[in-house]
């Protein structure tokens, strides 16, 4: 078992207990999409697109009060260590479901009644916390695409390795750590929208990573707020 | 969309308005409080070409689940550890929302966090089904039938698995020579710790627990959680459209953690009969 | 070579040549279905259970002159002694069709225009004798959804094993002995609706098979009717 | 809904009336007599990249029928047997109901009862299709491709099928110490006996054999019996959504164990010819 | 490596490098489809049917302006050395599309519109050059059909081995050769509808081959029509 | 119907009078002249959990390509040559007209056309990705992923994968007694030549090099052609309803082969770069 926190409490990547991994974000990089950003969250590269409000196919599944939104997370081959078959796993299936249940909150899909909004994403390439990543980068593209939301919705997880709560677990700590728990909230709206955990922990222990991440949430909300910004000077200007 | 989506489509928002008023009252539509369970039955063993197997009625909602211990090659990634599989399949027969063919998102994501309840409290002693370590090893088949839907598949499958790993029995497999083959003595699963799944749904500002089918249709979300012997949080998963506040999480994980013990002692119960007769 | 039948003529279970395997059915088990039957013969351990009639989908399947009627036949994966996939199989697929072609003659199909109807059948335990047991049940299952039938549909198979003509092949039975011949029927119409059979048979010997099989499915129905009186007395109970 | 089904709705209740009409005269739409089949035309050996073939016209019907043999592995159940697979593939081309895709439930039936003719009539000694047991053994591929649909699949395939068999030639394979090799030796496929498929159809009370396409659309039921070289019944199928009265099907199983022996002769003489040539 | 060409100039099956293997054609051999061909180039044997013009289905695939054309070239298990899967490969499915590209400019497509017209190739047995005799055979079938064309579609291959230009590859020569280069075109039009080719050519190369495949064509095009008109005259004798 | 296909029908007749209209005066939409192609970045290595990897835009379309290098089992007809296997998949992000599912025929064709613009050219060293002949090679996985559709996906995956390919670094493996295992060495994929695809596309009776998206749906046919660093013609795919003549091609050819040159040139200095970094 590799020792992942050393004994002046710093990580195998030499960040301290309650820091992320450098994160940069931008929108609107996309010209087919309607909305569209990427993010570069330690090495996770992520892209996610948005397409709607759109007519519904096929039209039965169309729904009489609300959009129907359509959510696909999906991994490139190249973008994992062992080469990863393009068909969707059952964990990309399951994936697709729970981040489509995050952003759903946050859409005002009853405005679009009869319509699809699909989102999709694609990691490129993939580290610990893909998912979290991924919400935030959504939630970045549908406000890209002009689809009015009550909250922008961001994501971070957190987790114990070698008997401590740290921050935003990188794929080794991931994976030998004892706890992930990827958290998504609207941050002005004091709403989980995604919680997710594996690994025991106390009850003391759960509060306090949970806390944590709602905290880190914040942080990340930051720099999801000013890439949109960026991408709105961007737009203004070329109009 | 999945199922649960169109069953919200049946569900007209009147009988939401009336089963939020009924819980402003304290009371659900079958007359149970807002943290009672629906009756559990559990019968166990009755698959006897399984190694193992457990059907369990929870209220109205039937699953059977069986478990299949067979040979296998370990991951390369965990070469001293069994394999452990657990596949859903919610049968045409159980809804009239369900459809022949392969799994929709629904069933994965209940096969997954079933999975999940078990791998993440190390329920089993993974490197007890070790046989020749990077060559051979036990592989762990757990497949879910689901007979009839009437909520709360994640609690009623997760007791069953959990009751059919409990009385699981196999023939060791023994190394001769070069080769694994199986012996005619039985072995159990070893088992360290006993994972109870306990669920919540949120309707307006009410949470209950063990949702029906109705109460289902109608929630705006869903959280399950799954403690282990020790009473530690070993799972969560939350899904539905909606959300929680985090007071409500933290308020939810206290109620389910009291309500795992309960849960605890019936499935520990009933094995014990099953191993009994 | 298994010895199967020894020289009492008692087999391997000790049933006498022209003797059953236990039977017990029940109907009325599932809350969901319109109708649902239980049965256990042998070690099979099988439910079938039926929707409709109900709108058609898709549509265009519709037929304007009757009802269109689906079956399925399905193994659960533990129901084997080697795990099965849950994948239908080859010969789920076959035995779908086929018990669906036992079943229809009796179905007034022609009632209910446009509409459709659906057979589910789920062997949770496989036995030999699987399909007729399905029939029976899925018959009583089709009575307890209220469907209108000309007649009850009801199975039993006979075979050949050691060299002799007996009923109801057990698994072992059916691995091991020569012939396995299905036989289903509506008794009271004098009319076969399934009729299968594997192995090399002299024109005498199938004429003996055929009768033993028509006889003993006479013995299922009995078993078959009583269990749907018992399930309408339960139902008129609770009403 | 099969292909079968969407040809039924094609042809309506008074093409049905008509044809009756002419069987309680004796009389079939194409002048047969009610148990006369169409003509049968074998071409045997036309695919030289098959180890066996044959092209049947049966009538209208024409089927292609070509056998591939590999080498593989055994079931571990029949350690000391070769492998047979019958797979069948009805063409787009071969009728305006069928559509490209994987085989329909009407298609896999068909594979299924031809490969029950003749696995069960025994005719091949699949023993002498071992070659090391429990390692190494013939995997006996039978592909069906169905060029023209004009009804009595089942038969036309199976005549196909046993001809092509019948004329199978391979390479033999011998043991070398560890390994198994391909030798230039050529050795036959080892044939006990010749199974013959007939088929009866059931219009209203009246029943006729080799059914055509426009008699199978208004058929009420079928009933498909093999009969092995000693004219034992070795394989039975009903199909169709209609029954047979016990003595029809004792009636019936008479006329086909005669029929059975002259198409016997037919096959016999074909196989004579090209092995001949 | 086997040598392809002798010293005589010949090769490995006796013929001259600008020589075509025997071809035979047949019009009008299936009866339901309505049209069809029967094709014997080398050791190839293929059959192509057409269906059509016909209803569209599923009908929102159906074009306002025109005829959809689908087209499927498929092989038969047993119609190469190794025993091949039954589902489409991924050559198979290129393919299909490379031969609807190279017949769709042929077809009076505008004349049908709201419909389908439906091409299906199979490969019997396989030789060098199956995807040029599949779009010959192809457009025989349409002509007997009775679908309207701009000109019949008639293809070649040719290629290189052992250094030469040569017409027409078999199997081996496929195999074992440096090019291959399949055109198919319209002869009476000066319009090349396919072309493909694998390995290198020089300049001048590749203006030689070019040429004798067109040459070739108008070869194969007197024996297409030659077949068309048989069929004919077998038809009038008939009606 | 392929999503190109779809596409045809939302580009009006008008639309395509307009563009011809241009092409009659040397224009196109975008200003180029016939022969222009669009700017072309690369951005080299930016998957590092690939072994190669390579980012193109060429206008507006991007595609990624990455280069994973495995161990796998030789093919018995080629027992001492490496594997090369190109998978291609545009998202549905990529474009409107694409949808979630295994890929179309669009995007098979693409695949294959890529891969025999490598394979025929010979542009890897196939024999030098055998270690064990007959038992053990390296399996290269070309993984294409296209994230923004707007014309001329041929050449711009090509470029991607060539790149990716010439800058991909692998885990040399050795043969240890009987196991071949992977040493912490490092070898470079055996490059050969450089081969370049270009794509003329006919509209009307013009030919453009480098189509984009508007101009690729009104197009009538499109010609691509790959050229090694000889300029030897190593693979020529033909695609689109309509035709050429004779004439038409031989005139593209030249000037396609010139093209050619001038973006090796590009590739070669852009892999320059990302090895100097």
């Amino acid at each position: 078992m590799t020792e992942l926190i050393d004994k002046n409490n710093l990580r195998v990547d030499g960040r301290k207990l309650d820091e992320l991994r450098p994160i940069k974000m931008q929108v609107g990089i996309l010209k087919n999409a309607d909305g569209s950003a990427y993010i570069e969250w330690g090495k996770n590269k992520i892209i996610a697109g948005v397409y709607g409000p759109k007519e519904c196919h096929p039209k039965h599944m169309a729904l009489p009060d609300r959009a129907l939104l359509k959510c696909r997370y999906h991994m490139a081959p190249f973008s994992v260590d062992e080469r990863k078959s393009p068909q969707p796993s059952r964990r990309e299936i399951e994936l697709s479901k729970i981040i489509r249940e995050a952003l759903s909150p946050a859409i005002l899909l009853e405005e679009f009644p009869r319509t699809a909004i699909e989102i999709y994403i694609e990691v490129l390439q993939s580290d610990g916390g893909s998912r979290v990543a991924s919400i935030t980068a959504a939630s970045a593209a549908l406000a890209d695409a002009g689809i009015p939301m009550k909250d922008l919705v961001v994501g971070c997880a957190v987790g114990k390795i070698d008997g401590k709560i740290v921050a935003d677990l990188s794929d080794i700590e991931d994976k030998e750590g004892e706890v992930d728990l990827p958290v998504a909230c609207m941050p002005n709206l004091n709403s989980v929208t995604l919680l997710q955990s594996d690994g025991p922990l106390s009850k003391e222990e759960f509060k306090k990573a949970f806390k944590l991440a709602l905290d880190k949430c914040r942080y990340v909300y930051d720099i999801q707020r000013k890439a949109l910004l960026e991408g709105y000077l961007a737009k203004t200007k070329e109009a | 969309m999945s199922a649960a989506e169109r069953k919200h489509e049946f569900v007209d928002s009147l009988r939401r308005r009336q089963i939020i008023d009924g819980l402003s009252l304290g009371k659900r539509t079958d007359g149970r409080g807002l943290t009672d369970y629906r009756e559990l039955k559990m019968e166990i063993g009755a698959i006897v070409k399984a190694n193992g197997s457990a059907m369990v009625h929870l209220g109205n909602t039937i699953v059977l689940v069986g478990v299949k211990v067979n040979l296998g090659t370990p991951f390369p990634d965990t070469p001293d550890e069994g394999i452990l599989t657990v596949n859903a399949d919610v049968l045409p027969i159980a809804s009239p929302y369900e459809e022949p063919g392969p799994p929709d998102e629904d069933t994965i994501e209940l096969a997954r966090v079933v999975d999940r309840g078990i791998r993440e409290s190390h329920m089993i002693d993974m490197s007890k089904l070790a046989i020749q370590p990077g060559k051979k090893v036990y592989s762990v088949f757990i497949d879910v039938t689901v007979l009839d839907v009437d909520g709360n598949l994640f609690d009623a499958v997760s007791y069953a698995a959990v009751a059919a790993l409990m009385t699981t029995r196999f023939k060791k497999a023994v190394v001769k020579g070069d080769e694994v083959i199986q012996s005619d003595k039985m072995m159990e699963m070893p088992v360290k710790t006993i994972p109870v799944s306990i669920t919540t749904a949120k309707i307006g500002s009410h949470t209950i627990l063990d949702p029906d089918g109705i109460e289902e249709a109608v929630m705006d979300a869903r959280l399950t959680t799954t403690f282990d012997s020790a009473n530690r949080l070993c799972a969560t998963q939350k899904g539905g459209e909606g959300w929680f506040t985090p007071e409500e999480i933290l308020r939810q994980m206290d109620i389910a953690r009291v309500k795992a013990k309960e849960i605890r002692s019936v499935i520990k119960e009933a094995v014990k009969n099953a191993k009994k007769s």
